[in-house]
Formats: structure tokens, C-alpha cells, sequence
């Protein structure tokens, strides 16, 4: 039942998201990320956290959207499985780049392309 | 580093091919889908997508450090502004 | 008219790409898959490879009526030839 | 049961093509060519002449590889529906490419190009 409650959230986030509502979205993921936590699901603690740093990066807020991408990793890095860390290299480093700083986008492209053939 | 914003607008533009593409095919495929189905599909999309950017951007990221070397990334960026209409 | 392997090598390449995910994802999806949903992947992939692939072949395509257009068409021969490392 | 049959002999072809033996894939692709004619199922009858262009594709005869892509496309004129006519242009331009004939090769790329959007 929370599974299933935490689940329609994500759907809810990314439905939003598609349909170019990403202040909806953002609370939608933010409902997620809680019962992700509260139930320790490490999976869809990640899908929360990565929907959160896109919806963030919808609404041109790049800084906050870094900060979820990189729970993305972290997240990963815990649950000792890297899915979706591809994806997060590259969304920070498209942060980084709305943000004009090309040094950094540069490092963390360089981390994404690096994992593209796995 | 001029060819960061060309590695962002690549990855956005192959992104929404992929997207697209599998929409149609969830849509195809109908509503119960099993989730190892579902993962199996999202995988397969996002595998040939990054294999085939893999070389492209690649080779907008040699790091210059001989001219030779520069000049053939810039060439590169050229290329893929044009043949992706990047610019625009 | 020079650039037409190039067409060739980079449809093959692209072409080993889709195959070689294409069966890791059906060899995920277990045997009894219904017809339709076979289908749907195939075309998932298919779309996706030829999305992608139209611009750079387009470009290798230009007539080369005027001067500019075919020096271009070149150097985009020169950046695929490259990036792909279609040469090898 | 003759569909069966007709499947199970395309399958074995494709197995073949994979395994690196076009010459028994193409004795495979006959015979399932031969019995979609007579079974008019245009759909496998298109399946079975792709098998054979790309078996004698891969032996390197062009000439005749041409003649089986070609078929695909007539196949198709006649069911009304244009699938798999993409790859056989490619193909086509393909073979025209090895046999050196790059201005055909061309044209046949334009076609193939052309419905890459689609």
C-alpha cells in the first residue's frame, strides 16, 4: 500500500513533467522522495530524487537541480548499483552549462561520455 | 571548451528522438506491461542512443593541448551544428 | 559522389549497434514474447537509429551544385569519418 | 501448420545469417520463399526475399542481392504497405556501393535517406 502510494507519485511527477508542469512535478517528487525514504527503497528513492533535479531544471532553478542530481550518485553509491548515473553526469553538467560555468560542465561531460559504451 | 554547449544540445536532441520513440512504442506495446519489460525497452532505448553519441562527443572533448587537435574538435563541432541544425 | 561509402560505413555501424543491444533486450525479455510486442521493439530501435542518423545523412547528400555546399559536405565526411572512426 | 513450417524455415535462415553461414541461410530463405508464395502470404514472402538479399549480400553477390531487395519492394507495391522498404533502398545502395557503381549508390541512398523521418 505505501509502495503503491509512493509509486503513483512518481507517475503523477512524471506526468507533470511531460506535460510542461514542472512546479507540480516537483511536488509530486518531493511526496515520493519522503516515502522512499520512510520505506528505505533505495530504487525509488533514486527515481524521486532524479525526478526532482529535472523538474528543478525545467523551471531554469540549475543550482537546486545539482543538488539532486547529485543525491542521484549518492544514492547510488550506497545502494551499490550505478543505473541512471550516466543520465545524472550528464544532467549536471547541462546544469553547469545553463550556468555558464563551461570548466565544470566540461569535467562532468567528460564523466558521462566516459560511461556511455557500458 | 567552446564545444561544451554543443555536447548539451546533442544529448538534448538525441534525448528527444528517444523519448519519442518510445512513447510510440509503449503505446504500442499496451497497459500491462510486465516491469522487466518495461526496464528491458527503456535500456535498449538509452543503449543505442549513448552508443551512438559515444563517438561524437568523444571527439568534442580531445583535449586540445596540440593545435592539431583543436582544430579537428572545432571541425567536429561544425559538422554536428550543421548536420543536427544545432544552431537554431 | 565521394561521400557515398561513408554512407555505407555509417549505416553499418550504426546498424551493429541496434543488432547487438537489440538481443541483449530481447535475451532480457525471456522467450514467449507476443508478436506485437517483437514488433514494437524492432521498430523501437529501427526508429530511433534512423531519427538520428537522417541529418548526417542528409549532409552527406547535399548536390554540390555550389562550390561552399560541396567543400562542406566534405568536412562533414571528414568529421564522420573521424568520430565513427569509419576509416579503420 | 504450413505457416509453421514457413516461420520455423525463417527463423533457421536468420540463425544462420547471425552464425556467419549465408549460404545455408539462403537454402533456407528458398525454401520459406517457396512456401509463402504458395501459402500468398505476402508478409512472410517479404521476410523470406529480404533473407535472401542479405544471405547473398553477405557472400558478395551483389548483382544477385539487388535482384532480392528489389523483390521487397514489389512485395510491397502489391500488399499496399511499405514496410521494410527503408532498409531495402539502403540496401540496394549498398550493393550498387560495392559494386562501384557510386552514382546509382547515390540515388538509391536518396530514396532510402528520404525516409529516414518517417
Amino acid at each position: 500500500p505505501k509502495k503503491q502510494e509512493l509509486i503513483s507519485h512518481l507517475k503523477a511527477g512524471k506526468n507533470f513533467l511531460r506535460n510542461q508542469d514542472p512546479e507540480k512535478a516537483f511536488t509530486e517528487f518531493q511526496i515520493a522522495l519522503e516515502l522512499a525514504r520512510n520505506t528505505k527503497d533505495l530504487i525509488e528513492e533514486k527515481k524521486a530524487a532524479r525526478g526532482l533535479g529535472a523538474s528543478l531544471q525545467r523551471q531554469g532553478k540549475y543550482q537546486e537541480a545539482i543538488k539532486y542530481h547529485n543525491m542521484v550518485l549518492g544514492i547510488s553509491k550506497r545502494a551499490g548499483e550505478s543505473s541512471g548515473n550516466t543520465e545524472a553526469y550528464g544532467a549536471i553538467a547541462d546544469c553547469y552549462t545553463e550556468l555558464g560555468d563551461l570548466e565544470k560542465a566540461g569535467k562532468f561531460y567528460d564523466k558521462y561520455i566516459a560511461r556511455l559504451e557500458d | 571548451l567552446e564545444t561544451v554547449p554543443t555536447i548539451k544540445k546533442l544529448r538534448a536532441y538525441a534525448e528527444r528522438i528517444r523519448v519519442a520513440e518510445l512513447e510510440k512504442c509503449l503505446s504500442k506495446m499496451g497497459d500491462d506491461l510486465p516491469k522487466k519489460t518495461r526496464r528491458a525497452v527503456d535500456d535498449l532505448s538509452r543503449g543505442i542512443v549513448n552508443k551512438i553519441l559515444h563517438g561524437p562527443m568523444q571527439h568534442l572533448r580531445c583535449d586540445g593541448s596540440d593545435s592539431r587537435t583543436l582544430t579537428e574538435t572545432l571541425e567536429n563541432m561544425h559538422a554536428l551544428n550543421r548536420m543536427f541544425s544545432l544552431e537554431t
